[in-house]
């Protein structure tokens, strides 16, 4: 579903963010990604939905190179991957609700499926009573869990997720963590970044560690350290 | 990719209300700046047809010696009317010749002290067939020899000389309408841009979430359309205003005639007004089309 | 609180680099409204100077009868200048009538052609003492029943005539310059509170910061200030331009004598131009400083 | 130090995110606020500097009824308010040294002060490096470093730190949490929002815990749950 080869991202002013990393997702795999801040775990999110483009290496996702995507593409190779922003980025000017819909807008569901989906989902990540309110009137935890709403509204083939737990207290995201296994088991791959050790070692999945950069542990069934 | 009217309406609406302060700003660029084109027309229109009526279409003055017997002025308007190359001849007397100098320097008494009918010469008024400047000459010369005749002026110099002032000022109008023009589209554009930075971030967010470049931005399109309409729309009704104001200001002169050859009637009002409508419009859609472009490449 | 020159040189500077797009917004509003404000006022000045030059101070014309005695002529003349009333006199005799004639029509040659030196009368041009009407009037009605005076003319109604003509020009014109002036306010306010929006954000967390409202206010009114006078210096020269073309223009133009009527002196353009850099350096450290005060409530 | 008495803060919509809260820190107390999302953590922490005011009861900060004070002189005391935000809430124009500098610059300190004391921060927080670069730059941990920064550099008196670890892995947390322990010994009293078990069982200072807006639990040496 998703391979890196030999990728490399350097920032200006030389700053490696990724380096010659490599590695291979297959479908239905849910992968924490964990690393020290600023080994370079939103760098490889972002490389997957072609936020930013790699200074070397390729990147597949879904068979595709994307690097070779047109850019009238791009879209619509976001639209199967849902993504959790570790800042959130949710749009000011719409409620909660509009925030979700929006998701679902942009692929042309019609609006009695948006209708039945959108309160579903905020239900689920007990957001039901904050519809109707704007970003800026929410909570950090509530804004999270705004975007993780939107990020798998539209069951996308892949859920790309910047430490979605970060800023919810353990029950939060135990209810959360339930949720992403939930969704891994019908079949969406999983790539979630975390520093949450006890999230990671009761899961149990397979663990990337990061390094300034580097791959330095690719592990089924590991741990946080 | 099929957009869906539904959504595209119902976005238009939301961003236009929930981003207040930029849509009054961007209607108040568009009202102010097409405001004062369209004075601008407006004006250019008056001096238009003000010029338009300075100009007669007389092109050659016979003017007659005041003693001529009538049998000979008789003979004179003859040959006029025979001659082919005349198209129209007006007879005026002495006493007229002193009207119409009356009424040409009815603001000047001093002038109509310094002369009396019987010093005024009578003249013919000749139209020619054919206003070309070789032909009037030609007339000109044919009947300036002739006896009772006392000379022949061919208003040929005079035309020239009020066409360059026209000309002149026609230019000197337009030019000034065009640098309005360029300057409200340039403001307008300057404002949308503007508007547009303060959401460059949503924008970004919308095409992570996977929009792609049309469905951002047709929204944001029909948004500037409306904004562009709107802003057109009051900028009319303060043409129509101006307007009114001036050509009750221009009638109430009428001690001063000269004032109402500026008035603009009402169909050159409403081609002005669709002009703003128009060019609100586009500029507004098409300006809101450009200014997204530059946030969309993420 | 004493606020440090250092921080607020090096603060301004730096916010006028990183926001560049939305320094050019505010320069390029700047220098579009202002030039408009400029020429509207230089069109002002060449109005107002046309109509100084139109008017004469002749206020009072005796003409003569064509056929007076010579001595009956002098004797009018020794009369007018032992009078306290009047002031100056200038005797214009019958050629030169003809020429003045000729120099006042030299556009309309049929008007020319139907006069001759002889038909013209000459005349005392008379300046009264007290240019007033009641005093122009008396001094009308004395000499009008001499002998040998065939009418006295009095200037007054051509002078109100034409003082209600440049005064209603002067008024459309003065509106038009106000009108300008106004619109370029509210376009350079729009776009600075546009701007001041797109960074309302950080405005904010300055404030959280513990930043007082004048620590925060005063780099950017500083910056507006810059903006306002980059933006009124561009104008200017702008203005300095439009002259230079208008100038050329109307020089040229000598065979119509008429436009350079409308020449504007160079302390005129000079005033012009101070007026448009503080404007422009008011209207951006005023409006940024408003602008501003709306995010730092919190 | 800190004084609430029955305060209650209600969003339009009738949410209640403070009920009757009332509570009081000493100076040099170390204080931990726990509570699911959405329990009114940030709020108490938006009350303190007067970001805004309480529907009912008083605050007193410093021995003052913050609620009398003027306009002029809230920015007066924020300035003895260090306050690390839930969104890092960085100036986007600055960069990183920059952003750290403005706090001594609100407060006048001259050039060559600031010109020590920033990079002498910066590089107890990790990002001695990355002081050219702006925060757009920076990961999520990297800007959450940046807001704890600028929070003490001007040495307040009161620290209120809301979740400053919610982006940063287990090691980076424990380095920050060393630093605010020393603050702290200092004689600044810190207030920290957090969801971090393993940190408040660790640390075993008073722990004060909200839900729905209520005090539940105000307890001495305290742990998580
Ligand atoms: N746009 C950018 N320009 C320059 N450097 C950048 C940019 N984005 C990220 N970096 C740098 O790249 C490195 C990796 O950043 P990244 O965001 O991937 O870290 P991370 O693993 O997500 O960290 P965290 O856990 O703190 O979010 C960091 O050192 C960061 O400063
Ligand atoms: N401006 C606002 N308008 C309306 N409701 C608001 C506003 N700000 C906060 N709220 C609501 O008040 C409640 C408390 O919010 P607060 O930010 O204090 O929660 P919190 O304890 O900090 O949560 P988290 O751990 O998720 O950050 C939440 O339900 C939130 O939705
Ligand atoms: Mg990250
Ligand atoms: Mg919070």
């Amino acid at each position: 579903m998703i391979k890196l080869e030999n990728v490399t991202k350097v920032y200006k002013g030389d700053v490696v963010a990724l380096k010659d990393a490599s590695c291979n997702i297959d479908k239905g795999e849910f992968v924490f990604l964990v690393g020290p801040s600023g080994s370079g775990k939103s760098t490889m999110i972002r490389l997957l939905n072609k936020q930013e483009g790699p200074q070397a290496g390729r990147i597949y996702v879904a068979g595709k190179d994307i690097a070779e995507l047109s850019a009238w593409k791009v879209p619509f190779l976001r639209r199967n991957i849902g993504c959790v922003f570790q800042d959130y980025k949710l749009l000011s000017n719409k409620t909660v609700y509009e925030n979700v819909a929006f998701a679902l807008e942009v692929i042309g569901r019609p609006k009695h499926v948006i209708k039945t989906q959108v309160p579903a989902i905020l239900e689920l990540v007990g957001l039901a009573k904050k519809q109707r309110n704007y970003p800026e009137e929410l909570s950090g935890g509530e804004q999270q869990r705004v975007s993780i709403a939107r990020a798998f509204v539209n069951r996308p083939l892949i859920l790309l997720a910047d430490e979605p737990t970060g800023n919810l207290d353990p029950n939060t995201s135990v209810g959360i963590m339930r949720l992403l296994d939930r969704i891994n088991r019908t079949g969406t791959t999983v790539v979630m970044a975390t520093h949450d050790r006890s999230i990671v070692d009761t899961m149990r999945r397979r663990v990337i560690e990061l390094d300034r950069g580097t791959i330095i542990r690719d592990q089924a069934r590991g741990v946080y350290e | 990719m099929a957009l869906n009217v539904n959504y595209i309406a119902r976005e238009t609406g939301l961003n236009l209300k929930r981003n207040l302060t930029l849509t009054i700003a961007s209607i108040l660029t568009v009202v102010v700046s097409l405001s004062l084109v369209g004075i601008s027309f407006l004006v250019r229109q008056g001096i238009t047809n003000a010029s338009g009526r300075f100009r007669g279409n007389i092109e050659l003055i016979v003017f007659l010696e005041p003693k001529i017997e009538p049998a000979q002025r008789a003979a004179i308007g003859k040959s006029l009317e025979e001659n082919p190359e005349v198209k129209k001849i007006f007879y005026v007397n002495q006493q007229q010749a002193f009207e119409d100098f009356k009424e040409l320097f009815k603001d000047s008494p001093e002038m109509i002290g310094s002369v009396s009918p019987a010093i005024l010469p009578a003249s013919y008024r000749v139209v020619p067939e054919n206003p070309d400047f070789q032909a009037t000459r030609a007339l000109s010369q044919t009947y300036g020899r002739k006896a009772g005749v006392r000379e022949v002026v061919s208003a040929d110099k005079t035309i020239k000389a009020l066409q360059k002032i026209t000309g002149k000022i026609n230019a000197g109008v337009i030019i000034a309408g065009a640098v309005a023009l360029a300057a409200a589209l340039l403001l307008i554009f300057n404002t949308i841009r503007t508007a547009m930075f303060a959401r460059r971030r949503e924008i970004e967010v919308m095409k992570l979430v996977g929009a792609t470049n049309w469905f951002i931005r047709v929204p944001f399109m029909l948004e500037g359309l409306i904004q562009g309409l709107v802003g057109g729309a009051i900028s009319v009704a303060v043409l129509y205003l101006y307007n009114n104001y001036m050509t009750t200001q221009l009638v109430d002169s009428d001690e001063i005639q000269f004032f109402q050859n500026f008035l603009v009637e009402s169909p050159d009002v409403l081609n002005t007004g669709i002009v703003l409508l128009v060019v609100g419009a586009l500029v507004g859609a098409v300006g809101s089309g450009l200014a997204v472009s530059r946030f969309l490449d993420v």
